[in-house]
């Protein structure tokens, strides 16, 4: 059994570690950090873990002490590239599903996150924890930042157009996504009686993960992003020009050939059914990210949609699917768990 | 098998098919039907207008 | 009192009207049709009128016999232009919410709704039932068509910026709807376990309501249209570039002059607090279209974003607003409610 | 014009009661209250008030200068007996909306509140704020306390039956709330990701508000409360022993009897359509309390069905109605709005 | 592998089989019936399912032809009675997931269901299907009955106490349901502009599934059925006296007797954090049923709550865990997933 | 004017009430068939049997 550390497991990204990897053959947990609940138990928290663990947590130090094969980083950005260097003598392996070592280039980081990064060096040494995208890389890597909850839809959605060459010029992203992707101290912002039924444009442009997008896709993005009524789920709604000559059957093609024999992406543009393009509620708890597409011939546009769930493909789904690459196992192991309907 | 003409996917009729029968493409939804049997050929069935969603 | 008589009554929008025509002191309603309801009490089908009204039903037909001073048709588009030559023979004013008589030309109807149009004659006596851009118009007018539900917030939130000439090129508009968009009888997408929670783009674009914003702005418009979860509520969240210079203090006048007498038009755009962008849910129940703007100097674009309640300001509410104005009434007659708090 | 000052106006009822008192024409709003917010306008925490009022909160202290006719007190129970005695002497009428002058006697506060009550001497002064049942006192009183907002429900769906002798023995009653219940301020518990979809039996029995339907109906109370998914809306069901002999048509006529001419209470009790029993979905924003039964002659039971909007009819606006009746204006005044269907 | 065929398989029910069942190791699905959809691929109507199945939905008859070891039937109750002679030549097991044989009286059958029981002497064949009560006599059964959705919750929560003879008399339960539980066919009450955020006690007593409890635990039991707002989900309140000496102490230990070692109850009765008491919330999905207790020792009554998914642990995961123990696999086969949280 | 057989409310036909015509009790929302003209009365339609809810 992998020995497996989680920092920052009393969070809703912790959490969802925790239930995926006590599912998980092949993995045991050693130790699960938060210093507000210190020596309590996971299920406190975690209700959903009741009668599956008798774990507790402890302090966000002793993880020093875990003797931990990977250790699995689910703690704030601006937090964590901090501690980074401490973390990278600690286990093998670490997996990081904080903002802070996304970004290639430290000068977008400040930008975006608004402090300048201060582990610039640290950086190259990460792989991006996409598997979709960097599989090989990641069967080898030691250091792994997985993408945003709202990146992760995106780059799914538009690389392979990118790379495919059937688009041009800027990306118009809109995202949406529930009221969990702010993770468990939301203050004010996240009380029920004013987040209930919320349209909020809390993003109008330049919201953080289109740095991810415009980097992985090498596409100017401009990206918005509003919050929606629902706990789980992300859907990216992105604009895009054709590249002249592209048709319908191209970017079905593309998408099938980027996605054919991926274990987690599933292309839904349907002509009929109330399903037709990709929807966030179907895959709450699922490792899927769906795309579609819908292609516009009288104004050569485009308009790609990715959908998930941001706790699980869009965080620690994702961060699972990376452990299964590096260690060589089945991908889904873990992971199976297909998304309900009716939800 | 026959090929869907809207998205070019191989769609697979059922183990007998019968002229006329609806088949669904796996890939885009669209609805086939049935049109010969003996190569196995098929059209896009006439959609019903759903006003679907608005 | 006005003698009002309402078409579609038993619908949405039928309830709508007889819930705010209810609460009108000058206004009496002589007619409430459904052929499938005639005789029924019209507070069963819409339970809030209870102890508010003994109405009941008559048959669509029995219109001809209601004296009515004023018709408001809450009929289905495509059904209601085959009628229009009758109904504009039995009352001196009549007002249109169907999407029948929105668009000057007869060829885009027919390119939008799917059929050609049957009475383009009398298209051009229509004015459109917009107070805030057609106040003058409408205090003279017989005919009346007032916009549809996105579009009124889309032409509330765009106009501004196009009259003043400070954006240039197509409008992306993204707009978000309620379930009771699709009226009171939806079929099976509107099934609860499966509208709830949806994020459904079903226009992904081409939505109908472009081809209005259009008509109004003078721009190319580009709409996408998502059903999200909400009952009532609809808001447009719109990207456009700026007009070389523009600023946003000059976005920021334009909306003032544009809006800063308008009863039901607020400018929403704060630099703090949770609802720093107009968000339909605190408008449900009330005429108000909250309009709001985020400028980026960097790109050179600009977010413009409306919100309503489709059914009142985006539909019934305009509806008694232009009868208001039509008829020399203090505009915020029986128009009052301000919307709720938490909500 | 009345002067009116609210004491806690930054918090939810006080929000309503501002929403309430702006649209009420014999009322101004001298002062609104609010420590925590002192100098900030009140369409900060109110959005819904924008372009209605330029109002400011001033520090809860400052409601002794503003020299009001009717203090209006909606601040935290537990807090509110302490400062009793002072507010007393700053208006001539003095209308709480606290729970701490609605039990008759101490001891029952003591075993319900966890606290001593700090003011017992005050308590016979007040009159209860039903006018239902309270409307002559009412008339003439200058002190009042107005009920829970549970218990307003409660106490109109049972009482009837037991003015009417028509029950017997002990009442169970089920009680349902949205998140608004909890005030702003409702700490971890109140974060949309917990609260959302919650089913939360946050009082399996003994909930405070079964002490006021006791005292009001004379029939010992077991009150089980549920935080449902909604931001607004109490409903209670309640359960009894029919008196024996007594019919579906006494309780039918009992409800007659109590209700006939009541503004804002509407018996619903029906047999057909899909709102056949009180829910709050469609009293949102309206002051009316919906009361409905259904009677087992099998068995001899009856179930007793109340709904309300709790931050109108089961606060601000029964405070509303109480002033109305006060000062003999009619008692509709600024409460007009009917509610809404679809919602 | 065994070779089972759904009866109904695109209902909601049915739907839930196809996704359990294809993710069980032991089992082939080798019909899944329809008539509505024959031909069609059962992803479809169940979008959740895409890229897990290329199956398509054959006739409701052409089950005879499946050659099943074992028939799941998920179809309508009172339409299952008449065919059920048929099916028990088809298969050497049959597992009913409909009401048509959870009773064993046929003539409380009538008196609930409105219509005579036609096949009555077929009913003493069928064991109940749930394993915490029948587990032996489930493991050589071949037709068996699963009890209906929220009499699964109320049996689970109730007959502890009754087994222990902790309570006596009559008990009140008050049940919330999703809107799933009418099935993927709710007509006009099932829309979602007004099933949304509904309180809808559409059964104030005498609801079908009371009669269930009832015979499970020996008490008269009247049950209250509210639809709530959320798609999955049960639960139920119930109200009894306890047992004259009956403790808080024993009540807990006859839960612990009855559920130590269950697979899949849990006993939720916590003095702190959010989810003290049984919630479906964080239910979905999952097949457990959580249940737990409040003791008032001041009038010696017990509160006893009970959660769980009706279309799990109540519907279709019920069914396969009777399977499971039926073919002495090991209980949680195919039942693995935990529920979610945040959710 | 009919009493309603349900609730003994009055029920107020419509001007011109015809045979066979529904009217609807606002108290309980009966619906009741009228019989007879002179006088007029009415009695409780049948019900279409709604599963309403569940
Ligand atoms: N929510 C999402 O959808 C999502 C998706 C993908 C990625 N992410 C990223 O994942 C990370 C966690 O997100 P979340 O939503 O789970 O947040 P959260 O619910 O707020 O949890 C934050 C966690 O970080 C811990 N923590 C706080 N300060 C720390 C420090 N200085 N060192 C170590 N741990 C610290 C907290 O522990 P205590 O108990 O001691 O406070 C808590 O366990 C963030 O970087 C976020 O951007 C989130
Ligand atoms: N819902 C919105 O948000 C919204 C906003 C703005 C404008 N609108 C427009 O307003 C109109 C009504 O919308 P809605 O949402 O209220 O629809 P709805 O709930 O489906 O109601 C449709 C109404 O039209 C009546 N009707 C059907 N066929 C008719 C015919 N041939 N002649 C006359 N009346 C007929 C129906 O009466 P029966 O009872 O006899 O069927 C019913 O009263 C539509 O044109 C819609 O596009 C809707
Ligand atoms: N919510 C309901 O459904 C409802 C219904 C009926 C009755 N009530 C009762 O109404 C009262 C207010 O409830 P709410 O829901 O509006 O609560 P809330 O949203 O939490 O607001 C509390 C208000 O009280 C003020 N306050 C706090 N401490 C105070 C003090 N020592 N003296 C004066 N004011 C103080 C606060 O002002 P700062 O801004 O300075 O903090 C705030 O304005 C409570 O007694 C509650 O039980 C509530
Ligand atoms: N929903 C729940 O929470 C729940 C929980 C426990 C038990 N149940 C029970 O499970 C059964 C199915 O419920 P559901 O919610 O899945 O209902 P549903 O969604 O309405 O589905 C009904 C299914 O039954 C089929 N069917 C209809 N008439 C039939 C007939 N005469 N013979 C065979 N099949 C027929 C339908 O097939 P077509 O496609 O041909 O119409 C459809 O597949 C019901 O007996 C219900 O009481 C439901
Ligand atoms: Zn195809
Ligand atoms: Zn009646």
């Amino acid at each position: 059994m992998l020995r497996v550390a989680i920092v920052g497991a009393s969070g809703y990204i912790g959490g969802e570690l925790l239930r995926l990897l006590h599912g998980h053959p092949r993995v045991t947990v050693v130790a699960a950090t938060s210093d507000r609940l210190a020596g309590r138990r996971v299920d406190g928290p975690h209700p959903n873990l009741r009668g599956h663990t008798d774990l507790c947590f402890v302090g966000h130090d002793a993880v020093e002490d875990a003797g931990a094969d990977v250790l699995l980083l689910a703690a704030p950005h601006r937090e964590t590239m901090g501690r980074m260097a401490g973390y990278l003598t600690l286990a093998g392996t670490v997996i990081d599903l904080s903002g802070d070592f996304r970004l290639r280039d430290p000068g977008t980081y400040a930008a975006y996150y608004g402090v300048p990064h201060t582990a610039p060096h640290l950086i190259p040494g990460f792989t991006t924890g996409l598997p979709e995208w960097h599989r090989a890389e990641l069967a080898a890597a030691d250091r792994i930042s997985v993408p945003g909850c709202m990146a992760t839809a995106g780059i799914l959605a538009v690389r392979p157009m990118a790379e495919a060459g059937l688009i041009e010029g800027p990306v118009q992203v809109d995202a949406r996504t529930g009221s969990s992707g702010s993770g468990a101290s939301g203050g004010p912002a996240a009380a029920h009686a004013e987040r209930s039924g919320a349209l909020r444009v809390f993003a109008p442009s330049r919201h953080r993960h289109e740095a991810e997008i415009a980097q992985a896709t090498g596409h100017t993005v401009r990206m918005t992003a509003t919050g929606v009524e629902a706990v789980r789920g992300v859907q990216v709604v992105c604009h895009a020009k054709l590249a002249p000559g592209a048709s319908e059957r191209d970017v079905r093609a593309a998408f099938h050939a980027a996605y054919a024999d991926e274990p987690f992406v599933r292309v839904v543009a349907r002509r009929q059914g109330l399903y037709r393009l990709p929807e966030p509620k179907i895959l709450t708890g699922s490792n899927h990210c769906d795309v579609g597409f819908a292609v516009f011939a009288d104004d050569g546009t485009v308009v790609l949609v990715g959908a998930l769930d941001n706790l699980v493909k869009g965080g620690a789904g994702g961060a699972v699917q990376c452990l299964n690459v590096r260690f060589g196992w089945p991908e889904r192991t873990g992971l199976e768990f297909p998304g309900l309907h009716p939800n | 098998m026959v090929t869907c003409p809207e998205c070019e996917s191989a769609v697979v009729p059922a183990a007998t098919p019968v002229i006329g029968e609806i088949v669904e493409c796996g890939e885009c939804a669209s609805e086939l039907e049935i049109l010969t049997l003996d190569p196995v050929r098929a059209a896009l069935a006439p959609e019903i207008e759903e006003d679907w969603g608005e």
